[in-house]
């Protein structure tokens, strides 16, 4: 589903002393399909910027599409077409509250009227993505799990909704090196497999540049940066001056450009991890006809 | 990441912060969850607050459910510009939340019933209780008979969302 | 006992209770010392321990098996609870948590006021270490106003103006943003080296293990290693089995090192840029 | 985040009302409420009254700020007024329409419980309006400190109060994340019957109970870490200090209460 920001502002407690914009005139394309990281400071905007994408919030002006419907400062997204985008907040775990997983995982769906056999089948499936075993845990307590079982319940509460848009507000916090691979894997592979079009909010540049094939930069309020990844990740002071980082990958290629004479230097565009390694096997390795 | 969710006994520590937290619970739902009535009677005014102060009382007993009502109201009425009521209040509610914890802790019997009761109970008090006030702040005994519909309301309202809840709330906190 | 050893686990086992009676042990055999002022950081998947670990440190739980010693102080005695707790400070995950007062100097206050310490005296104490966390402007700040990384930092405070010997930092960035997360490691780094402070860090970040004394890395109840930075990441296959990662230069060297690329071991990566290229140039 | 939100009226300043002694003031609450019930005629009233007005001109808030403090109780006093107009009779007969009568006790009995009323809210508004609440819990503490003599456990009544000030706008934020977690999973609170909405309430209550309780449960480990071991042995940290402000409330207070006193019938 393709999204549009047209000129999207969202200002706080409007009218108050505490009056605040959040969000300034923003402006942005997401094509249908896409996996797009979004970054930025504490206190950027990003969580706002996203809670207009189901209608949790309003923009104060200008439009937002969303597929073919049109969500303006006087028109909210019908409670339908809520389900087609799903959102998954930080700490989602958080929001368990049902007896049994299953019960959990069933409640989206069941808010959106779906018939009762459609829902089980659905709720199977998606503890399956999320790595899950139905049969042994569907009747288990969700308060009773490991804290990562609770957060990939939790997913797979959103994911059983089938949404065409997936939102996600840094999914893998606190989570250790493994549980962090398995969460984004799960993600990124029903992000191709059922051709969604994603949004994940991280801190981790590594997570962004691993992962998206686009990336939106937010700095107070604004869009400060957007792109393929390899495009943003060469405005490295840019970053920098939002005291943001780059990608250790990145550095480490400018940081060896700087040592290295012109004709040597590393294309900037080596910013996924494997690449990086591929490119550097592939200089240093004794030919093998040598 | 937090770890498993676990009952753990209870120490002194926890009792005081847990009812620390139902005070700002009730404190917060007075204040701030307010649906206000077009009809007289504390000003039309229908808060939420007899909702964690009910579930104080039911889930984790009497001396719970006295402090969440005590200080959580009392502290509302104190800093809201009611200071004249917070004595009173501090200990007209401050007995609901008593007398509900006592009756749920001491009554056996089906559950829904029991619960049923301590609201009655509860409600008893306020309105006897904040009676005696007004009649003393408005100075005759008709017009106080005007808050009793909302102080019904209020605590109505709050037990048909609190009794279906306590069930599952005990059991997640090993209680029941 | 070694002079130098400011905390000793002898053989630590320890078991919780389960969701239906069952007993679920969660340490075994955990035996190592930490030398006084040294910074260490505990490695370890969800699980593994770590915060039960650091629980038994400062007497929160007692071991059931072996013993727990702080500057010699056994944490079973139960006369030497509130010293053993003074000396060592913890710092939560969840700023949000961890934070008692209505008003940063309120919440400084907070051990003060439990060991007794005279009101005056801890005026004095209070304005110290809120200059030593960088936070003396916000005296009289709300709690809910700060970031996330200040507010950890207060919590910091909180425990640095009860002149503690050892901080226990438990994932204490977990929950931070990279800015917040640098301004607390800066900030433990800077008590460790200026006023002789150890940290224990536990952290899900290889990354900030770099820079420690030593590494302990827990693996289902128990160390599976223990040693300086460049003994333990340079076993990045036993750490990967058991789902953990290595700081980045580490990761790549690795890569190559294993497809036969000669270069030896780096931790950091100014290190790895100087070889790589090295070896670049000479091609 | 619901970063901004006030809890209580507290309005920041500098005025003398504002640095006065949260204690002085609670204890001229009193003092103040017991007079207004003592008025008894047109010259207590008056004095009380233009004495609140005063009162209100050195908070330096402005007269219709405080006035607003009003708006939840000007039915209640509108009520009072009809209803006394209508049940208290003596004295002159004002006006007289079939059985109905207006009489000049009932007028009098009007006007002054009203003020009495209005009097009682203003006075409290002022006292909220310039101390905020942590000064207000802090100085009820200091109070009621001599209580712990008598086995009241005062401190750990403090450590509450201040607790739970502290954690309001957490739980406040919390409720905001939760509400909207759920409702991008579906869930619907705005319509439907009684019941039903009692029932919708059901996802938000319970994460939030789950979370207050794990936040217990955290936010004790930490207390203990750092020490806590119940009210005994604790000291205090000092913030409260008596200045010439609080001499002139007690000043004024014995004028008061002499001045009413002479005056009321
Ligand atoms: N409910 C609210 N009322 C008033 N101001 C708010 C509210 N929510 C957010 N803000 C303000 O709007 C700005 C943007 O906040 P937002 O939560 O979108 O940032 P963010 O980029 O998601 O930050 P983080 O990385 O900390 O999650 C911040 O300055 C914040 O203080
Ligand atoms: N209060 C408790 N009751 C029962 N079991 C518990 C309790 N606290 C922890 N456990 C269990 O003990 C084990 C170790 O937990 P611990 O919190 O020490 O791990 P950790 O290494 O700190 O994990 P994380 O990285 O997630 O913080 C886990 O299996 C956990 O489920
Ligand atoms: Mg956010
Ligand atoms: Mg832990």
């Amino acid at each position: 589903m393709q999204i549009t920001f047209d000129q999207v502002s969202h200002i706080y407690a409007k009218g108050t002393p505490f009056e605040r914009v959040a969000l300034h005139n923003i402006s942005l394309t997401i094509p249908s399909g896409s996996f797009v990281g979004i970054i930025g400071h504490t206190g950027s905007g990003k969580s706002t910027l996203i809670q207009h994408l189901n209608g949790l919030l309003m923009p104060s002006t200008g439009q937002i599409t969303l597929g073919d419907a049109v969500i303006t400062p006087k028109r909210r997204l019908p409670h339908a077409q809520r389900r087609d985008i799903g959102l998954v907040f930080q700490y989602p775990e958080h929001q368990l509250f049902e007896e049994t997983v299953a019960k959990d995982v069933a409640f989206g769906p069941l808010n959106f009227d779906l018939p009762t056999e459609m829902v089980e089948a659905r709720v199977k499936e998606s503890l399956e993505i999320v790595g899950l075993d139905y049969a042994t845990i569907k009747d288990r307590s969700p308060f009773h799990l490991s804290g990562g079982q609770m957060r990939r319940v939790a997913l797979a509460g959103v994911l059983a909704m089938q949404p065409k848009v997936l939102v996600l507000d840094e999914p893998t916090a606190g989570l250790d090196p493994a549980g962090r691979v398995t969460i984004l894997e799960g993600i990124y592979r029903i992000h191709r497999e059922q051709n969604l079009t994603t949004l994940l909010v991280t801190h981790s540049m590594e997570e962004a540049a691993r992962y998206a094939d686009y990336l939106l930069v937010m700095a107070q309020g604004q869009v400060a940066l957007q792109g393929k990844p390899e495009e943003v990740f060469m405005h490295v002071n840019r970053l920098r001056e939002l005291s943001l980082d780059v990608p250790e990958t990145v550095a480490l290629v400018s940081q060896m450009n700087q040592m290295l004479p012109d004709k040597a230097s590393l294309p900037s565009s080596l910013y996924r991890e494997e690449e990086l390694i591929a490119h550097l096997l592939e200089r240093l390795s004794v030919p093998k006809e040598g | 990441m937090d770890s498993t969710f676990s009952p753990r006994k209870a120490t002194k520590t926890k009792t005081l912060v847990i009812n620390a937290l139902f005070i700002a619970f009730t404190l917060a739902a007075t204040m701030f969850i307010n649906l206000r009535l077009p009809i007289m009677g504390n000003g039309g005014l229908i808060h939420l607050g007899n909702v964690p102060l009910l579930i104080a009382a039911f889930v984790y007993g009497r001396k719970t459910g006295a402090i969440a009502g005590a200080f959580g109201m009392g502290l509302f009425d104190l800093i809201s510009g009611w200071t004249a009521w917070a004595p009173f209040t501090f200990v007209i509610v401050g007995a609901m939340g008593y007398v509900a914890g006592l009756i749920a802790e001491k009554v056996p019997g089906n559950r829904v019933f029991v619960y049923a009761l301590a609201v009655v109970a509860a409600l008893v008090i306020k309105i006897v209780g904040y009676y005696f006030v007004e009649v003393i702040l408005y100075g005759n005994w008709i017009q106080p008979f005007g808050s009793i519909p909302g102080n019904v309301l209020q605590v109505v309202v709050a037990a048909v969302i609190v009794i279906p809840l306590v069930g599952r709330l005990k059991k997640i906190v090993g209680q029941g | 006992m070694n002079e130098d050893n400011l905390l000793a686990l002898r053989d630590v086992s320890y078991t919780y209770d389960g969701e239906d009676g069952q007993r679920v042990p969660v340490l075994q055999g955990v035996d190592f010392t930490i030398q006084k002022g040294s910074f260490v950081s505990v490695l370890g998947h969800n699980g593994s321990g770590k915060s039960t670990m650091a629980k038994l440190m400062n007497a929160l739980l007692l071991p059931e098996g072996g013993t727990v010693l702080i500057s010699g102080m056994d944490t079973k005695d139960g006369e030497l609870l509130w010293e053993i707790r003074r000396h060592v400070g913890m710092v939560f995950q969840n700023p949000d948590n961890q934070i008692v007062g209505a008003t940063v100097e309120d919440d400084v206050a907070f051990g003060l006021e439990n060991m007794g310490v005279d009101p005056k005296e801890m005026r004095v104490r209070i304005d110290e270490a809120l200059v030593s966390v960088g936070m003396d402007s916000y005296l009289q700040a709300q709690p809910h106003r700060l970031s996330g990384g200040q507010k950890q930092r207060v919590a910091i405070a909180g425990i640095m103006a009860m002149r503690p010997s050892v901080i226990i930092l438990d994932e204490a960035t977990a929950m931070l943003d990279p800015q917040g997360r640098m301004e607390v490691l800066n900030l433990a780094r800077q008590l460790n080296r200026d006023e002789g402070l150890t940290i224990i860090n536990i952290t899900h970040f290889p990354e900030e293990a770099i820079y420690s004394d030593k590494v302990i890395v827990m693996n289902a109840g128990e160390v599976l290693m223990e040693g300086k930075p460049s003994e333990v990441f340079n076993e990045v296959d036993r750490l990967k089995q058991v789902g953990l990662d290595v700081p980045f230069a580490v990761r790549l060297r690795h890569a190559l090192h294993s497809k036969g690329i000669d270069l030896p071991f780096v931790l950091h990566q100014e290190e790895l840029v100087e070889h790589v290229c090295k070896l670049l140039l000479t091609k | 985040m619901l970063q901004n939100i006030a809890i209580g009226q507290y309005v920041p300043g500098q005025s003398f009302l504002h640095r006065v002694d949260p204690r002085s003031k609670l204890l001229f609450i009193i003092l103040f409420a017991t007079l207004i019930f003592l008025a008894n005629n047109t010259v207590t009233y008056a004095i009380l009254v233009g004495f609140t007005l005063y009162a209100a001109f050195l908070s330096r808030l402005s007269l219709s700020y405080i006035l607003k403090s009003l708006k939840p109780v000007w039915i209640l006093i509108l009520f009072t007024v009809v209803l006394h107009i209508f049940i208290t009779k003596g004295g002159t007969v004002y006006f007289q329409w079939g059985w109905f009568t207006v009489e000049e006790q009932g007028v009098r009995q009007a006007i002054f419980i009203s003020l009495r009323l209005g009097l009682l809210i203003l006075i409290s508004s002022l006292l909220t309006l310039t101390t905020s609440p942590i000064d207000l819990t802090e100085g009820l503490e200091r109070l009621l400190g001599p209580l712990g003599k008598i086995g009241i456990p005062v401190h750990d009544i403090a450590l509450m109060m201040s607790i739970a000030l502290r954690f309001i706008p957490t739980l406040m934020e919390e409720t905001d994340k939760i509400i909207k977690a759920q409702t991008a999973r579906g869930a619907n609170f705005t319509s439907g019957s009684l019941v039903r909405r009692a029932k919708n309430l059901i996802p938000i209550a319970i994460p939030l109970f789950v979370s207050a309780f794990r936040r217990a449960e955290e936010l004790a480990l930490a207390m203990e870490a750092r020490g806590y071991r119940g009210g005994v042995g604790r000291t205090r940290l000092n913030k409260l200090t008596f200045t010439w402000r609080d001499g002139v409330v007690a000043v004024v207070s014995v004028i008061l209460v002499i001045v009413i006193g002479w005056w009321r019938t």
